[in-house]
C-alpha cells in the first residue's frame, strides 16, 4: 500500500545541495525517527485522539525541543534552517506532533530564553529540553483570537507576588502541561503596553485546564483551555523582560517561522503519497499516472513544494541573519500553509475513494492543515499584515 | 472513538436558506410543503444529535421507520409498489433536506432508494417488485448495491466478479467494495458478469439475500469521512441463488450505469443541500463573531468569503431545478446528471471549506457543521463517478471523443 | 493602428450555441425567433468585419439604422414613444448576440437604450419623451451618459460636477469621464449637484445637446480594450442649459442608479453572449487542430478546459433567464443584478481566457475572436460597478452591512 | 501618473543578497537602459504595432546578446544568473523586447555557439554579438508546433551543398533578420533523428518572410513567415555538431531558461504600477490601498513574485552548475509565466478604468504574456513534460 513505503524527501530543485551537511544529517535523522517512531501508531493516535506520550523521551534525547536555543541551557544549538528542517519532517509525520514541538520550544523555551532571567534559564530550559517538564503559552482568549492585545485576563501585584484571573482557549498541550507560560495585562485592561509573561507550573492552586473535545482536525495532538482562578504565583514569577504586546507576538513569530516549515512538510507526505499511488493504480488498463489530469496534479504539487521549500530556507538564511521580519514570516507561513492545505486536498482526491481511509494519511493532512491554517495568525490575518507592509496602511 | 462531549457555540438560530436569486418561485406549492415537512423533521430528529452520531462513527438506525414514515425511501417509486410516487423535483429537495444535514444520512436514503430499489423497478419481474419494493419503502428491508470491485472503481465494465448459471439457479463469485449500507442490509443487489464470459453485455443483476452461506461482510470503519454512513466490502464464495434471483430486465454495464444517473441526481441536490447549511451556518456566525470590536461579517475579506458561496450556491440552486425540471419531462440525459453532479459537488466542498475558515477555531469543532461537510463531500466528490470521470463524460458530450480510455 | 492584413483561419463552421442544460426550453418561441434573427444579422453584418474595426478603433456608424431597423435601440421602450416594447428577457437576449459579436457593439447600444432612453422615459417629462425617444430609437439621435467623474469612480455620490439655476435656466459646470459614444453623440444625459450643493440628494439630471458652447468632447483612442466603442471625457465650461433641460422626475444619486441597474442588466447577458462565442471557437477549434496525429479535442487536459467553460456558460444562462423573468415580473432587485453581473462578466473573462489558450498561437491573432474578447471583458469586468464593488453590494446584502465605506 | 515613476525593483526577501557585486551591477544598467530609452517609446510602438529598431546599437552596446556566451567571441561572457537578471528587466520593460534578444541569444547566437564550426563562430558571433546581424530561429511549422519533431522541412544535399524547403510560422525577427537557423530535416521525412541545423542568410534567392498581421499580443515585436523554395545553400552553411531533434530542443531549453527570468520582471511590472497606484488612488476618501480586498491582491501579488524570483535564482545557479536539466526549465516556465498573467490581469484590475488606457503598462504585459504562456512550449506541455519526469509516463 502506497502510504506504507519509506519516505525518501522531496527535492526537484536540488535544495540538498544548499543545505550544510550538518543540516542534512539533522533532517534525515528526524526523517528516520519520524518513519520509526510516529508512522507505525499515528493512525489510531488520531482516530482515538490522543496523543502519543510515549514518543516525547525520544524526541527530548534527539534535541527535537528548543533546537535553536544555545547548549549552555542544554539545547541543541542547531541554526535556524536546522530547526526549520526538524519542523518539516515532524509535520511531515502529523501536523499534531509538530504542534508538540513547535509550543514546547517556540512558546514556552523561546520566551523564558528571552524574556526570563539568568535564573529561570538555568532552572526551566534543561528541564523542558530534556521533556522532563512540558509547557504550554497561554495568550489566546475566547473573545480575542485575531486580536489578543485585547485580553482581560490580568495580574495583580501582591506584597509577595502576583494574583492571576483570567481564561485562556486553543491551549495546545495545555492538559499535560508541567508549566504554562501565561500572558496577563499587569495595568489597565485597554492598555496593552501593561501585558507581561508569567512562569505558572500547572499544579498551583487556582489553576485547571480541561481538553476540547470533539475535535475534527489536530485529533492526536491535545488542545486545551485553562481557567486561573485567583492564581498566586511568587514574585520571580514574572518573566522580568517581558513587556507590552511584542513580547507574546515575538513568541508568534518563532512559532510561525517553524509552521512555514512545517507546511512544506505535510505537503511533501501528501505529493509523495500520491505520487506512489499514481503509478500503482491501475484503471482502464494503466496506471492512473499516464494520464495528462493526473499528472497535472503531480506537476502542480512539485511546483508548489519547490517553491515553498526555496521560501522556507531563504527565510532560514535570513533569520540566522537576524532579518526575518515579522512580515517576512507572515509570507512564508501564509504561503507555505495554503500550499499545503491544496496539495492535501488534491492528493486525497488522486487517491479516489481509499483517500477517506486512515490507512492513507492526505486526507489526515488535509483536516489537521485546517487548523494550521487558523492558527498562530490566520491566513487572512496575514493578508492584512502584508498588506500593511506593503502599503503602509492597516485594513484591520 | 472518544465520545464528543457536549459542545455549546454560541446558539445560532434555525437554518434559513439563502435564496438571492428567488429560485422558490420556481417551485410549486406542494414541492416547497414537502421540503419543509422533511426540514422540520431534520431540524427536530437530526440536527441535535449529527455530530455526536458522527465521531461515533454510528447510523441512528432507530429512525429508519420514521423516514419511512415521511416517504423519504423510493420517493419515486409508484404508489402501487408502496412507493409514495414522487416527482423528480420532489425527489430532489428530499435529497437536498437530508443532506443539508450529512451526506451520510442522505447516502443511506440514496442507496435505497436510486440503487436498490430502482434497479428491482426497472429491471425487477412484476413478482419480485411486489415482494421486495412495499417493504423497502417501509424500510423493513433495507438494500445495498455491489458494482464496485477493488481495481474496478471508475472502469465497472472490467468487473471480475462472475455468475454461472445452474441447473437450478446461479452460482455468484467474488469480491465487492464500497458498499453503502452493507453491514445492516437485508439484501444486496449484485451486479455479475454470467457464465464465465469477461464481455461487459453478459453483466446481469442479481438480488442476494445477504444471509446466504456464502456470503460474508467487511466492515468498514475507520474513515475520515461519511463517519454516519456504514460502509463495506462483500465477499460472495461460490453462494448458491435460486433461478429467480436475477433481474430479468438487466443487461449490459448500461443497467448498473442506469442506477447510478439516478443516484447521481440525487446527489446533485444533496450537495445543494450542505452547501446550504455551510453558508447559512458561516453567515450567522460572522454576523455574531466580533474581532476587533466589530462583527467579522463587516469586512472585505468575509463579505468577499460569503459573496463568492452565496454565487455559487445561487448557481447550484438554479441548476438543481432546471435538471429536475428535465428528469420530469423524461428528457434528462447522462451528461447533464454528470455536468450536474460535478459542479454541485465541487462547489459544496468549496463552500465547506470556505465556510469552514471564516469560523476560525471554532470551524475544528464538531459542534460546527462545516468541517463535517467538508469531510463528507470529499467522498462524495469521489464516489458515483469522480470528479475527473464527470469532467471527461461531459468533455465527450461536447466533442464526441472518450479521453478517459 | 496598423490595419488588420487579411487573415484566413481554417474557416469554422457558423455560431452553434452550446446549451448542454436545454436552456431554450425556458424560452418562448416568440423569445428564440427575436434572438436568432438580431443572431443572422449580427453574423451577416458585424462578425465578417468586426477584427477589422477592432484594430482600426472605429465603430461601424454606418449600421446604425439597421439596428434601430431591428429595435435594438431602447428596446424596451413602449411603442407609443417609437420603441419596440420589448420585455426584459427579450431586451437581454438581443444583448447577448450583440455582445457575441463584440463587447463594443453591445456597449453602445446599452448606453443609448439604458443610460440615455431610458432616463428620459423613467424621469423625463411627457414633452421631453415625445421629442427625444422616438429619434433616438431610430438612430437619427445618438446619446451619451456623463456620470463618472475622473475623482469619483465607484463612489458617483462624491461628484463635484454642478448646475445652479439661473433666471432662465441652468448653469452647467464640471469635467466628466468614461462617457461612451461621446464623439459622436448629439446629446449627452449629464448628472450634476444643484446650486452648490454637496449633497448627493442635490443631484439631478439635464439633457445637454453636445453643439452647445461651452461643451467640450475629448476622445479616448489609445485604448487595449473596447476599441469598436467609443470613449471620451467630455468638460462643461459653464454651459447655458434652458430650464427644461432639467429631468424633472430626477433626484438623489438614486435616480442615475437606477440607469446602471438597467444597464448592468444588459450586461448580465452580453458577457454571456461573448462567453458562449468564445466556448464555440474553442470547440470548434479543438475539434479541427490536429496536433500528435490527433484532435486535442481528444486530450484530457483540453476537455478539462471545455467542461469547465461549458460549465460556467450554462450557469451564466440559468442565472441570466431567471433575473430576466424576476425583471418581466417587476421583483428584480440591485443585488439581484449585481450577483448575476458579477458572476457572468468573471466567469466571461475566465472562459475567454481558457479560449485563446486552446487556440494556442493562433489565439492571438486577430482572424480570431477569444482574444478580443478577453480584452474587451476587462473593461466591462470594470465598469458599470466594479467586480469589488459588487462583491460588496452582494456582501451588504447578506449581512445589512456596508464594508466598501 | 503611476506608470510614470522610476522602478527601483521588488525585493522582499532580500534577494539581493544572493547575488553578487557584478549580478547586481549588470542588474542594475539593464533596468536604467529601460527606464532611460525604452519606456519613453513602448506604448507607442506597441499600438501602432512595430518593433523599436532604434534601440539594437544600444542593446549591443550594453552586452545583451548572447551575454552567456565567452568574450572570445565578442560576448559579454556573464554567468547564467546575470544573463538571467538582464532577461528579467528586458522583459520588465517589454515581453517583445526580451523576446528580441532571447531569439538573438538563446536561438540563434547559441546553436551557432553549440553545434558550429570554429569558423562559423569565429565569422558570425562577433557580428551577431555587435547587432550588425539580426538572426531568427525557424523550427516551428504550421502545422507542427507542440511537436516540431514532425516537422516536413527538408534539406536535401547536391554536389556543392544543400537545397532547402519548407515552410515555417511563428518566426520572431523573422522579417528583420540578415541570416536564420533553419532546422530542416536532411534523411527520411519521418525520422526525426535526421533533423540538423543550417545557417542561411536571409538574402538567399528563394528565401522569403512576410509578417504575420493583425496581432492582439507581442506587438512591439516583429512575427513572421518564412517560406524556403529551393533555397541552395554551400556545404559549410550545415551546423556540423547538429543532430536530431535534441539540437534545437537544447536551444529551447536556453530561451526558456531566460523566459523564466522574464516572467519575473514582467511580474515585478505590473505589482509595481499597482502598488503605487493603489497608494494614490482615492476612493470613498482614502486610497484604495487601504482596503482589505486591494491588500489581499497585493499581498498576493509580492507573494507569487517572491516565489517566482527565488525560484529563477536557483534554476540559475543550477544552470552555472551544468545541472539546469529540461524538466527543471520547464518547472520554472511554466510557473513564472503563469504567475506573471495573473498578476499582470490582477494589477490592470486594480487599476480599475485607466487599466485599460496605453500610459498603464500592466494590460500590455497581459496582452503579452497569452503568447509567452504559450510560445517556447505551452503551459499544457510542460505541464506533461514535468508529468512525465515525476511519473515516467508519457501523456501527450
Amino acid at each position: 500500500m502506497a502510504g506504507s513505503s519509506e519516505f525518501t524527501g522531496v527535492d526537484f530543485y536540488d535544495v540538498d545541495a544548499l543545505l550544510s551537511e550538518e543540516e542534512r544529517a539533522v533532517r534525515d535523522t528526524v526523517r528516520q525517527w519520524v518513519d520509526d517512531a510516529l508512522m507505525p501508531v499515528i493512525g489510531d493516535c488520531y482516530i482515538e485522539g490522543r496523543f502519543p506520550k510515549q514518543l516525547i523521551p525520544g524526541m527530548a534525547e534527539l534535541g527535537l525541543f528548543g533546537a535553536n536555543l544555545p547548549e549552555e541551557y542544554g539545547c541543541a544549538g542547531l541554526n535556524n534552517v536546522a530547526y526549520g528542517l526538524i519542523m518539516q519532517e515532524l509535520e511531515r509525520g502529523d501536523s499534531g506532533i509538530r504542534s508538540f514541538a513547535s509550543v514546547q520550544g517556540a512558546l514556552v523555551m523561546y520566551p523564558i530564553y528571552a524574556f526570563g532571567s539568568e535564573a529561570q534559564k538555568q532552572h526551566w530550559l534543561p528541564k523542558l529540553a530534556a521533556g522532563q517538564e512540558i509547557g504550554c503559552f497561554g495568550l489566546t482568549e475566547p473573545d480575542y483570537g485575531s486580536n489578543p492585545g485585547g485580553m482581560i485576563t490580568t495580574a495583580r501585584e501582591t506584597a509577595d507576588g502576583w494574583v492571576l484571573n483570567g481564561t485562556k482557549m486553543w491551549i495546545t498541550n495545555g492538559s499535560q502541561a508541567t508549566v504554562s507560560i501565561i500572558w496577563a495585562k499587569t495595568g489597565d485592561i485597554d492598555d496593552p503596553k501593561s501585558v507581561r509573561g508569567f512562569i505558572v507550573p500547572t499544579n498551583t492552586p487556582g489553576f485547571t485546564a480541561k481538553d476540547q473535545k470533539g475535535k475534527l482536525s489536530l485529533r492526536a495532538s491535545d488542545t486545551s483551555e485553562l481557567h486561573l482562578q485567583d492564581v498566586h504565583v511568587p514574585k520571580d514569577a514574572l518573566l522580568p523582560n517581558s513587556g507590552g504586546m511584542k513580547s507574546p507576538l515575538m513568541c508568534l513569530t518563532q512559532a510561525r517561522y517553524g509552521i512555514a516549515w512545517g507546511g512544506v512538510g505535510a505537503a511533501m507526505a501528501c505529493y509523495d503519497e500520491a505520487r506512489r499511488y499514481a503509478g500503482n493504480r491501475i484503471m482502464f488498463g494503466k496506471p492512473i499516472g499516464a494520464t495528462q489530469i493526473q499528472q497535472e496534479r503531480l506537476a502542480d504539487m512539485l511546483t508548489e513544494i519547490t517553491k515553498g521549500q526555496l521560501l522556507a530556507l531563504q527565510l532560514g538564511r535570513l533569520k540566522d541573519q537576524g532579518k526575518a521580519t515579522p512580515a517576512r514570516v507572515s509570507l512564508a507561513k501564509r504561503n507555505n500553509v495554503n500550499m499545503a492545505t491544496e496539495i492535501a486536498r488534491e492528493a486525497r482526491r488522486l487517491l479516489g475513494g481509499n483517500g477517506i481511509l486512515v490507512e492513507y494519511h492526505s486526507m489526515r493532512h488535509m483536516a489537521n492543515l485546517e487548523s494550521v491554517y487558523t492558527y498562530e495568525g490566520t491566513h487572512d490575518m496575514h493578508s492584512l499584515i502584508l498588506g500593511q507592509e506593503i502599503t503602509g496602511l492597516a485594513a484591520y | 472513538m472518544k465520545p464528543l462531549a457536549p459542545i455549546h457555540p454560541e446558539p445560532l438560530p434555525p437554518f434559513r436558506q439563502v435564496d438571492l436569486l428567488d429560485t422558490d418561485s420556481l417551485l410549486t406549492d406542494a414541492e416547497k410543503a414537502l421540503r419543509d415537512r422533511v426540514r422540520a423533521w431534520v431540524e427536530a430528529q437530526l440536527m441535535p444529535n449529527i455530530s455526536q452520531w458522527y465521531f461515533d462513527g454510528v447510523f441512528p438506525h432507530h429512525l429508519v421507520p420514521e423516514m419511512a414514515e415521511l416517504g423519504l425511501l423510493g420517493p419515486t417509486i409508484p404508489t402501487e409498489y408502496g412507493g409514495p410516487g414522487r416527482s423528480g423535483v420532489e425527489y430532489g429537495l428530499i435529497m437536498q433536506e437530508l443532506e443539508r444535514c450529512d451526506s451520510g444520512i442522505r447516502s443511506f436514503a440514496s442507496v435505497q432508494s436510486s440503487l436498490v430499489m430502482y434497479p428491482i423497478f426497472a429491471f425487477g419481474s412484476e413478482a419480485q417488485k411486489r415482494e421486495w419494493l412495499p417493504k423497502m419503502a417501509k424500510g423493513e428491508v433495507i438494500g445495498c448495491f455491489g458494482l464496485t470491485e477493488p481495481d474496478y472503481g471508475s472502469n465497472p465494465a472490467g468487473m471480475i466478479v462472475n455468475a454461472d448459471e445452474t441447473a437450478d439457479g446461479w452460482v455468484l463469485h467474488g469480491t465487492k467494495k464500497w458498499l453503502s449500507n452493507g453491514p445492516s442490509a437485508h439484501v444486496a443487489i449484485v451486479w455479475a458478469k454470467t457464465n464465465g464470459s469477461d464481455d461487459p453485455k453478459s453483466i446481469r443483476g442479481f438480488i442476494v439475500p445477504t444471509n446466504l452461506k456464502g456470503v460474508t461482510v467487511h466492515h468498514v470503519t475507520d474513515k475520515h469521512s461519511l463517519r454516519v454512513s456504514e460502509s463495506s466490502a462483500m465477499t460472495f464464495d461460490r453462494v448458491q441463488l435460486p433461478k429467480d434471483a436475477i433481474l430479468p430486465g438487466s443487461g449490459g454495464v448500461k443497467s448498473p450505469l442506469m442506477c447510478l444517473t439516478q443516484a447521481r441526481y440525487g446527489i446533485v441536490w444533496g450537495a445543494l443541500g450542505s452547501a446550504l447549511a455551510c453558508l447559512d451556518e458561516a453567515l450567522q456566525y460572522a454576523l455574531r463573531r466580533e474581532m476587533f470590536g466589530k462583527p467579522i461579517a463587516g469586512t472585505q475579506l468575509q463579505q468577499e468569503r460569503l459573496a463568492e458561496m452565496a454565487t455559487m450556491v445561487t448557481n447550484a440552486q438554479l441548476l438543481s431545478i432546471q435538471l429536475g425540471r428535465l428528469k420530469d419531462r423524461g428528457t434528462m440525459t447522462p451528461g447533464q446528471v454528470s455536468l450536474a453532479k460535478r459542479h454541485n459537488v465541487d462547489i459544496a466542498c468549496e463552500v465547506a471549506r470556505e465556510a469552514r475558515r471564516l469560523l476560525g477555531a471554532n470551524g475544528i469543532l464538531g459542534g460546527w457543521h462545516a468541517m463535517r461537510h467538508m469531510a463528507n463531500l470529499e467522498s462524495v466528490y469521489t464516489y458515483e463517478g469522480t470528479h475527473d470521470m464527470h469532467t471527461l463524460i461531459i468533455g465527450q458530450e461536447l466533442t464526441g471523443i472518450a479521453a478517459y480510455k
